[in-house]
């Protein structure tokens, strides 16, 4: 069925929730035929074991993991994998230190490529927070980093960041 | 003339010119491109890019070749122009094939990125006590990278290398981005409607350039007639 | 089963592929099982009829959606990797691919001209990086291909690289 194909398709790659709206317009299907859909993925997922769900309610879905994998790990220790940050990811995290508080539009002016996901991977591993919103129409949220980030780089404080060659020494500077 | 017999006549000419008539391979040249009905070529991109590639083989000889300029080309010249020649040949090869095996290479991404992974891992944060991924930060890299990252941004800001009094590309360039970033797509003609003066409209040029050249925006002519368009260009 | 809760849990959570070690020191079991864990889950998927399925080799695994709806899924899915890469970047790319580990000066000498902002593109997509320096005067940097780069072309590693030949000898087929 091809719906439900979709469907699936859709919430694993989606960054978040899925308004049930986004389905119903897509598919051109109602919203009782979607929540249909939703029920029927659940139980092929509950039947076959697998370690995630669908979470829905009236507005919106999502794949989830199921809340008992703690307990089944409880018993052995996870192996950490090693993992160092893409260029992208350290771009991105530079101009975050230096720039804070920043928006992500500032972001990925000076990197000169759209920088969304690269942040979004900063936020998921705790070494980016939001820090507040710009004062502005549309309110974008402001970055920064986090304790996590001083704690992996070892800097004490912000304050401890390097100054960056001659260039921000110049008299003229400032946009 | 056709295609074909224009390529394996440059080509000819590339391996003769190690032949001493700089005045015959003027002309040759200019014999060639004027029976060359320009439409048909611009229909076949591939060979127009091969005519393109040989063309400035051939005049980057011919530079080498003007600067003594003296009676005779003294023997060691005359060894390196073929060393020249053979590079050019074996550059040529190179080049192309390695163009088309970046070709192939984003072929085969394009393929791959038809299955999409699955892009969750925000959840990981509320998962279970001991994340699968650890993140190791080495702070060295992280200052090397800051560095960089700033440095390009600053260099593309600086302009440092023009003394003349020219008009403020710095300004033109954020103001450029500014109005990109407002309108996402907009086409050159947009904004150089917006100058008054002959000079805003040069730097408004120059920062357009720089911005291409540096991968901020996309400008984009279909033909002729057309708009230049210009978007800016996203990452992932 | 609880092995298969915890990968398909993890799969789904995780950010890119997880290497197969991970789970065989995590599971405590061995590879040929894990492959026969990995398989299950691809042949529930299919049963159930979802829009995705586990993309495993000898290293490592993922959870990706069938290629068969890719128009769907066009509002959701991130930009392309290769989306605002020009052909002269394409070019670098493949450079560096088959000369690596390789200098600025050697992929400008090969392209005959200046190689630097295609390279800084490159990298700042993470599809570069940095692999050393040349033990020469100057140390200039060499540069090679990233993990990203093997996940995106779908290569287990760089011995898989096809002989530049192999892209010209059957002209009829090709992408």
């Amino acid at each position: 069925m091809k719906n439900k194909k979709i469907i699936t398709a859709t919430l694993l790659v989606s960054d978040g929730p899925v308004p049930n709206t986004y389905f119903t317009d897509l598919l051109e299907i109602d919203e009782k035929n979607l929540l249909n859909i939703f029920e029927d993925i659940n139980s092929d997922l509950s039947n076959i074991n697998f370690g995630f769900y669908l979470r829905f309610d009236s507005v919106k879905s999502d794949l989830v993991t199921v809340s008992d994998i703690p307990k089944y790990l409880d018993s052995v220790k996870p192996p950490s994998i090693l993992k160092g940050l893409s260029t992208p990811a350290l771009e991105t995290l530079a101009i975050i230190a230096y720039e804070q508080p920043v928006t992500k539009l500032k972001v990925s002016e000076i990197r000169g490529v759209e920088s969304e996901s690269s942040i979004k991977t900063l936020e998921s591993r705790g070494l980016v927070i939001k820090s507040g919103e710009l004062d502005v129409p549309g309110s974008p949220i402001l970055y920064g980093t986090s304790d996590e980030f001083l704690a992996k780089t070892g800097f004490e404080s912000l304050d401890e960041l390097p100054t960056i060659g001659e260039y921000f020494s110049s008299p003229n500077e400032e946009e | 003339m056709e295609l074909i017999e224009l390529i394996s006549k440059l080509k000819s000419l590339l391996i003769d010119f190690s032949d001493n008539n700089n005045k015959n391979t003027n002309t040759n040249l200019i014999n060639l491109f004027n029976s060359l009905n320009l439409e048909n070529v611009r229909k076949d991109i591939e060979s127009f890019s091969e005519i393109v590639l040989l063309v400035a083989s051939l005049f980057e000889l011919k530079a080498k070749r003007l600067l003594p300029q003296n009676e005779d080309v003294d023997w060691i010249d005359e060894i390196q122009l073929i060393k020249d020649k053979d590079l050019a040949f074996a550059r040529l090869l190179q080049f192309k094939a390695f163009s088309e095996v970046g070709i192939a290479l984003a072929s085969r991404i394009r393929e791959n990125e038809m299955s999409i992974g699955a892009f969750k891992y925000y959840q990981t944060l509320n998962l279970y006590s001991k994340p699968d991924i650890e993140i190791t930060l080495d702070k060295i890299k992280f200052n090397e990278v800051a560095e960089e990252v700033f440095v390009r941004y600053k260099s593309i800001k600086g302009f440092d290398h023009i003394e003349y009094n020219l008009p403020d590309v710095d300004e033109a360039i954020n103001s450029l981005l500014t109005s990109i970033d407002e309108r996402l797509n907009t086409t050159f003609e947009d904004l150089a409607s917006e100058v008054e003066t002959s000079e805003q409209a040069v730097a408004i040029f120059l920062a357009l350039l720089e911005a291409i050249r540096w991968g901020f925006v996309k400008a984009e002519q279909v033909n002729n007639n057309e708009l230049i368009k210009i978007e800016k260009n996203y990452e992932e």
